[in-house]
């Protein structure tokens, strides 16, 4: 059972940090890396042969009567995904020992920070769809309670509610739309309801339960039109905005969208709407972050367009184009958490965000000006970074041949 | 000792109420001892009954020794005996946190809260429709006295309104019973199902009216919408381990609903079948909605938890009025058996709630348990993770066993639109609400720049007890959560027990008991 | 393939946003200038801050550099398990030549370009702008002024915290449901059973009745005869009772009402004597209106009820009396034996009520009569005194009282009797000493406190029930019967008589505890707020 | 004679629903008083009505006929005394209510602060 290991790590760590963090913030800092490399460490071999092709699902049961059980799967998607958040959560993790000043309780934040860590690798390790919103709706808890870390600042308990009700709101409707699913196939299991998406499609329930399921997905990814709470959740510490808002959590939704491909995709409902709110959302993402006089509201705002894009991606329902989602995937949540530190050294340098304030900066930080303006080449695509491979992938290449077109948005779009 | 386990749970109480009050001049802690030991003993006791009603025996306890339909029977089966061990529960680790001074505030609480588990636990195992009227007046009259524990104006008037109220609901019980007398013949429940199949035409209207009149005195005590208003002064004025207790009380009503419904309104009653049927559902949504809308609009924790009550029997009647709504055989065993998961947890954890507004109005001398921001409390970060726990429960978020029941409430309303609508929602809006109550109460200190110097801060003695029972409680919904599958396992075979009631006829009214 | 453009050109216009906005965070960021009124003087962080940051940078040179050798794998893999299916061929290369995807870069290079160049017209249109379509805003105004206030409306319109108004919500249900299930019955409401025939007497009796409960009920404001009456209306119920073969109804109805009339009368000792009229006339109409519903309904089930047959369990208690509960008193076997569980629960509501009353009376001053016997509203209070003649007679009678209530407790089992009329015959006695003498003379002849009374009596209804598990019998078991039994063989009619006895007279204590507590309490209620008034209430003899 | 009973009943529910409806504690106790002798009466009746037949074996009436039923008595005797505690109780706290909440008014109000 490493996989469930693995996941109850960091829910275990958690406490123990806490503690910790009353001795010294520096073993709060080696303890939480510590429980973050324990994990990475006890996926090592599942992870192993995920990269062989293979699929671990291991199971422990629960609720059988109700077809509810502790199941836990890791193949590639959910390598990725379990890279992306044990990878940069250890950065987070180290980041976050500085960024914090002496009077904020580091172990507050290392254990919130832990219990996210736990839920998102649920979410992207469950084989169970219950069990996988269990940890969805721990996300949205844990979420709430980072945001809500500054607990005196009225913006901060704000974003935090706000937050949680949209996301909450999500959950729900994710709840229904995974039993209505259920309902459809027989079983909650991933692996049955991947093989069935024949008979899903199929199914009267079909558009009730793909409805609901993107409702959990949009709120979650912060798609048009609940996009809006993602930037007030900036209101967090900027660790948690570099690691949740950009990396993992709002990630979750999008791997939602990808790890139901096969069973949900390639109808003309799925085309529309994920296609549909993913392209809306692109563009408003994209005009509003230029207007945004806050570094943290410009990154939010773009984080928005880029989760956006994604969702287009893989509204199209093309195999390529979902390969194309995938590797947007990992480049985002690169460039975006790298963008994110930047911007809380640079905050955390001059004392405010403010982009109309804070100008002239190469003159006092020049090795950060630096890091900061590749990761912004990233961002803006320019070649030579990997945002720039994201863009390439999404565009179309009619001309050549099937076979070695390297984009997807050309194919099929009714 | 096996013979009498059936009256061992109203007994042992009974015996408590009545040593203690034989003792009342004892020292309090002894007497506190001696009621806590009483309380242990029950729980073992209900323990004992459900190891022994798990696999599907029916115990029924011939009172007087006297033949099923004349004399009185007790009758444990799984229903009873969960309900029971539920009680003693929750009584347990109530009764630990009224040992921090709620006891002393008024006389007797310590004899009346043990008449009180007496009463509760007659109504649960009694299989006689009269005896269960005066087992609900004995926990009425205990809950009354609870209730008014302590004192005080606002308590006082609440108390006033419960009584009367209840006091007019007794009168309809009685009118109830008369018209199933006077129809069906007999107040023996199994009997009483025996006959409601083959009642003559002639009596059927009577039958009806009283099977209907007993359900309106059950959703009186279940605080079912539109008469749920007596619920929120009531438990929100009462002394916490009072209200604490209270969370059961409410279900008390459900239960009764619930056994009616199957035992007596069942599929097998012929002309009398599904008699709650079309009131029942629309009436539990209703609940439920309410719940959450006063849960939305109250200003103190001690209210909130309240209108959480109304809102977990709405659930809780949702997910039976499911089994009275579905086809016969799954759907509807399903929905009994996710209400029977459900109810547990709902109780505990609005027990949970009322014992933590206690701890906040001890700790909190400015605003005590309203929701408006005040100075930190002693160990603010431990009540906050406390409350945060307890709002996770009480809302029904994963990964706790709110979230299971409600889960399994939902998988039974399948294809319902109008019942997924009103839980989804509901739930929502309970999320917001204890959001905000949870942000204001731990979130926000009273504003910075009043230079005024915090006020002194009371704290009890000890949070020794109220730390007990609160983590007690929490234990109890961990158990929930982590032991769901054998819970749900167990709640099934109820369920289905509930939905075939010839095996508690047949135990009730066979010969085989017939000594005479 | 009609919409096949969409995308592309979405992405293109979303990439020359990002282009801008990427150049602005470049450029207001680390340019433009000189930082205007910062509240610290920036400097470059603590290395290991900048740690985390680097390797991301690096990895995302790696990633666009060399993508093939750095990501393919992962992505491989990843992209595999979410089709569930087979890649299909795609290709990283940095460079594929000239082709619409580097069209598309340099459109959105060029235009991100330009666009920031061309900000500040944009900047000052979005600041017009600005507040108007904020979705914070919306979603707050939505829950704030919408949800919120209107679930305090919603309810605050239900729960008004009126009593009238939950009563009359309860009642309704009562009558809507009742109804339902009476009006939706296939055959008529008169039954077949034959008619009893009137005569004059009862009659009268019933016209009494009637006249009496709506005379006291029309001069409800007037508590003292609209108590009065009631109390008539109480002893014609009794009567109801004698003439339908229940002497054993009639008996308890009669103590019940005198002590419960006694109490009224002791409360209102300490109530306004008259109600104001407080209620609307709509409310009186509504009210009125709800009541002639309630009643024609009780009415006609109470006619459908007497107009059928009977048929029910009650011939098995007639026929099993004398054998099996070894009493001739049917009502009264039934009640100590056969549903002796009842009367179990019944003497502990009793005992619970008087506990209850004990401490809701307990340090309560109750504002009594004052001297000018007007209350704060002007409202009258009751002045009388306690009339010598009945103060002497009252004495008298209580021996002769507690004779009677023994022979009753005694006979009960055969006859019209037992424990609970007993008791509270022997608690009217007493009350009588109460009324007739006043609170100081009764207390200092009554014990202060009756809880040992009261426990006592639980205490032995409990073990009589619990003796019969030594014969394993279930709880109260009567011992009657018990034949078999070799050690106690010649005893048994004597036994049977003992254990049924036992029972009736832990009853008698309860009742008789609880009721004294009861009386007593109010008593001391009274001095407690009337210290210096003992003598206006008190008849010295 | 059944007429006379069921118009009893009746009159004794209707008074009471109208009483225990008013605004202040007295007449709400005499309304549950009224209604506590409707219900009583009417459980008797589901025993039927007999006349000179009480359930006593070997009396000299029980010769001649069927005896009256005797369990709705029984049941009748236990709720007579419930409701006499439970009058009691009410008696008591509306004694409690008038001192802590100082009038007689079912809500605690004042008078003249009385809703429609």
């Amino acid at each position: 059972m490493d996989l469930l290991l693995a996941v109850l790590t960091p829910f275990l760590g958690a406490g123990l940090v806490a503690l910790a963090a009353r001795r010294s913030r520096a073993l709060a800092a080696w303890g939480a890396g510590a429980v973050a490399a324990l994990a990475l460490l006890l996926l090592l071999p599942a992870m192993a042969a995920s990269f062989g092709g293979a699929t671990t699902i291991q199971r422990l049961p629960w609720i059988p009567a109700a077809g509810l059980d502790l199941a836990f799967r890791l193949d590639g998607l959910g390598l990725l995904f379990a890279l992306l958040i044990l990878g940069i959560g250890l950065l987070v993790i180290l980041y976050a020992h500085y960024y914090l000043s002496l009077e904020d309780s580091l172990g507050r934040l290392y254990a919130y920070l832990l219990l996210f860590m736990g839920s998102m690798l649920g979410v992207v390790l469950s084989e169970n769809l219950i069990q996988l919103l269990v940890f969805w709706e721990l996300t949205s808890l844990s979420s709430f309670l980072l945001i809500a870390y500054w607990r005196r600042r009225e913006a901060a308990r704000r974003g935090a509610r706000m937050a949680l009700a949209i996301t909450g709101a999500g959950g729900l409707a994710l709840l229904g739309g995974f039993i209505l699913l259920g309902e459809i196939v027989g079983s909650y299991d991933l692996s049955v309801v991947l093989a069935s998406g024949d008979a899903v499609r199929a199914h009267p329930l079909y558009l009730p339960a793909l409805l609901l399921i993107l409702l959990g997905a949009f709120t979650k990814s912060a798609q048009f039109p609940f996009h809006f709470w993602l930037p007030h959740a900036m209101a967090a510490p900027t660790p948690v905005s570099a690691y949740l808002h950009s990396a993992t959590m709002v990630k979750a939704g999008v791997f939602l969208l990808a790890r139901l491909f096969p069973a949900l995709s390639g109808t003309a409902e799925w085309t529309w709407l994920v296609g549909g709110v993913g392209l809306a959302t692109l563009l408003i993402g994209a005009v509003i972050a230029l207007f945004k006089h806050d570094l943290k509201g410009l990154l939010a705002y773009s984080t928005i367009s880029h989760l956006g894009l994604i969702t287009a991606l893989f509204g199209i329902g093309t195999p390529l184009a979902a390969v194309a989602g995938v590797f947007h995937i990992i480049n985002h949540a690169i460039f975006k958490a790298g963008l994110f530190m930047a911007a809380g050294i640079i905050d955390h340098e001059c004392g405010t965000r403010d982009m109309r304030r804070i100008n002239g900066l190469w003159k006092y930080m020049p090795h950060t000006a630096t890091l900061a303006m590749v990761a912004a080449a990233a961002m803006a695509g320019v070649p030579l970074a990997n945002g720039f491979l994201s863009r390439k992938s999404s565009s179309p290449k009619p001309s050549r041949p099937e076979g070695r077109c390297a984009s997807a948005g050309c194919c099929r779009w009714p | 000792m096996n013979a009498h386990l059936a009256i061992a749970p109203i007994l042992v109480p009974f015996l408590a109420g009545v040593l203690l009050l034989t003792l009342r001049d004892l020292p309090m802690p002894l007497r506190r001892w001696l009621a806590l030991f009483a309380a242990l003993a029950q729980v073992g006791i209900a323990i004992m009954l459900l190891a022994a009603v798990a696999g599907g025996e029916i115990l029924v306890y011939r009172l007087g020794d006297w033949p099923a339909p004349w004399g009185i029977v007790l009758v444990a089966d799984r229903l009873a005996a969960w309900m029971v061990l539920i009680t003693t529960l929750l009584a347990l680790f109530a009764l630990i946190h009224a040992s921090d001074g709620t006891d002393r505030k008024g006389r007797h609480f310590h004899v009346v809260f043990q008449m009180q588990l007496f009463g509760l636990a007659g109504a649960f195992l009694t299989g006689d429709l009269f005896n269960l009227f005066v087992f609900f007046e004995i926990l009425l009259i205990a809950s009354y006295g609870l209730m008014l524990h302590g004192g005080g104006a606002a308590r006082t008037r609440a108390g006033l309104h419960y009584v009367v109220l209840n006091l007019l609901g007794s009168t309809v019980f009685l009118f109830a019973a008369g018209l199933i007398y006077a129809s069906l013949g007999s107040l023996n429940l199994a009997d009483i199902a025996a006959k409601a199949a083959g009642v003559a035409p002639e009596n059927l209207g009577l039958a009806r009216a009283g099977g209907l009149l007993l359900l309106a005195v059950f959703a009186l005590k279940a605080a079912l919408l539109p008469l749920h208003l007596w619920l929120p002064a009531a438990y929100a004025g009462t002394a916490a381990p009072v209200a604490a207790l209270f969370a059961i009380m409410s279900k008390v009503g459900a239960y009764a609903i619930l056994r009616t419904a199957t035992l007596v309104f069942g599929d097998g009653a012929g002309s009398l079948a599904r008699l709650f049927e079309p009131w029942l559902l629309p009436a539990a949504l209703a609940t439920l909605a309410a719940g959450m809308l006063g849960a939305l609009a109250a200003t103190s924790l001690g209210r909130l938890a309240a209108w959480l009550v109304v809102a977990s029997v709405g659930t809780l009647l949702i997910a039976f009025a499911l089994g009275q709504q579905g086809a016969v055989g799954t759907a509807g065993t399903a929905g009994i058996a996710a209400g029977l998961y459900y109810l547990p947890h709902g109780t505990f954890a609005t027990a949970l709630l009322f014992l933590l507004a206690e701890a906040l109005r001890r700790r909190r001398p400015a605003s005590a348990d309203s929701l408006a921001p005040d100075a930190d409390m002693p160990r603010h970060a431990l009540w906050g993770g406390l409350f945060f726990v307890a709002a996770v429960a009480a809302t029904g978020l994963p990964p706790l066993s709110g979230f299971v029941g409600k889960f399994l409430i939902l998988k039974a309303a399948a294809e319902q639109p109008w019942v997924w609508a009103v839980i989804l929602v509901s739930a929502l809006a309970g999320v917001i609400a204890l959001a905000r109550a949870g942000t204001r109460l731990f979130f926000s200190a009273r504003s910075a720049d009043s230079a005024a110097p915090p006020l002194p801060v009371y704290e009890p003695h000890s949070a020794a007890r109220e730390l007990v029972a609160i983590g007690g409680l929490l234990l109890l919904i961990f158990a929930l959560t982590i032991g769901a599958g054998a819970v749900v396992d167990f709640t099934r075979a109820t369920a289905l027990q509930l939905a075939d009631p010839a095996a508690y006829i047949a135990a009730v009214l066979g010969l085989e008991g017939v000594k005479r | 393939m009609r919409f096949g453009w969409l995308l592309p050109v979405a992405v293109t216009v979303a990439g020359v946003f990002a282009v801008a906005y990427s150049l602005r965070f470049i450029h207001d960021v680390f340019f433009n200038g000189e930082p205007i009124d910062l509240p610290r003087t920036p400097h470059e962080p603590p290395r290991w801050m900048k740690v985390p940051v680097e390797i991301l940078v690096v990895l995302c040179l790696l990633v666009g550099i060399f993508p093939a050798q750095t990501v393919e794998p992962l992505l491989a893999v990843a992209a595999t398990a979410v089709l569930q299916g087979p890649l299909p061929e795609h290709d990283l290369a940095l460079w594929h030549g000239v082709s619409p995807a580097l069209w598309m870069s340099v459109i959105a290079l060029a235009g991100g370009v330009l666009l920031y160049l061309g900000r500040r017209p944009l900047y000052a249109l979005h600041d017009r702008l600005e507040g108007r379509l904020d979705a914070r805003a919306i979603f707050e105004r939505v829950l704030e002024n919408g949800v919120l206030r209107w679930a305090r409306r919603f309810t605050a319109a239900f729960d008004t915290g009126s009593l009238q108004r939950q009563a009359a919500l309860f009642i309704v249900s009562a009558l809507v449901l009742g109804g339902s299930g009476l009006l939706l019955a296939p055959a008529p409401l008169t039954g077949t059973r034959p008619l009893l025939p009137v005569d004059g007497v009862s009659l009268m009796a019933a016209l009494a009745l009637v006249f009496a409960t709506l005379a006291a009920t029309a001069l409800h404001r007037q508590r003292l005869t609209a108590l009065i009456l009631i109390g008539a209306v109480g002893l014609v119920v009794a009567l109801v009772f004698v003439k339908f073969s229940a002497p054993d109804l009639a008996l308890t109805q009669l103590s019940v009402e005198v002590v419960t009339i006694v109490l009224l009368l002791l409360a209102l000792y300490f109530l306004p004597q008259t109600t104001p009229a407080e209620t609307s006339e709509s409310r009186r109409w509504r009210d009125g209106a709800m009541a002639l519903v309630a009643g024609s309904g009780a009415a006609a089930l109470a006619w459908a009820v007497l107009t059928r047959p009977v048929d029910s369990i009650a011939a098995w208690f007639l026929a099993n009396s004398v054998t099996g509960g070894g009493g001739r008193n049917v009502v009264n076997v039934i009640l100590v034996d056969f549903r002796g569980f009842d009367t179990f629960g019944e003497i502990t509501v009793l005992a619970i009520a008087a506990l209850g009353i004990f401490a809701l009376l307990e340090h309560l001053h109750l504002p009594g009569p004052t001297r000018d016997f007007h209350d704060p509203l002007r409202r009258a209070w009751d002045a009388d005194l306690h009339p010598v003649i009945m103060a002497t007679f009252a004495r008298l009678l209580l021996p002769l009282a507690l004779l009677v209530s023994a022979f009753i407790l005694l006979r009960g089992h055969n006859l019209p009797g037992g424990g609970f009329i007993a008791g509270l015959i022997t608690a009217i006695a007493l009350i009588m000493q109460y009324l007739a003498n006043g609170v100081a003379w009764t207390h200092a002849r009554l014990p202060a406190q009756t809880h040992p009374l009261i426990a006592g009596g639980l205490l032995l209804a409990l073990l009589t029930g619990a003796a019969s598990w030594f014969f394993g019998r279930p709880f109260l078991t009567s011992a009657f019967g018990h034949v078999n039994l070799p050690w106690i063989g010649q005893w048994i009619g004597e036994f049977e008589l003992a254990s049924a006895m036992a029972f009736d007279l832990g009853v008698y204590c309860v009742v008789v505890g609880a009721t004294l507590l009861i009386l007593i309490n109010l008593g001391l209620a009274h001095h407690a707020s009337h210290p210096g008034d003992a003598a206006a209430t008190e008849v010295k003899v | 004679m059944e007429a006379l009973i069921a118009l009893a009943i009746g009159v004794l529910t209707g008074c009471g629903v109208y009483l225990v409806l008013r605004a202040h504690t007295f007449p709400v106790v005499l309304g549950l008083t009224l209604l506590s002798y409707a219900v009583n009466l009417f459980l008797f009746a589901t025993g039927r009505l007999v006349i000179g037949q009480p359930p006593v074996i070997g009396s000299a009436a029980a010769a001649l006929g069927q005896l009256a039923d005797p369990l709705p008595q029984a049941l009748v005797l236990t709720a007579i005394v419930i409701g006499f505690a439970m009058t009691a109780f009410v008696i008591m706290l509306s004694l409690r209510a008038r001192a802590e909440l100082g009038n007689d008014h079912v809500d605690g109000r004042q008078e003249g602060g009385t809703q429609s």
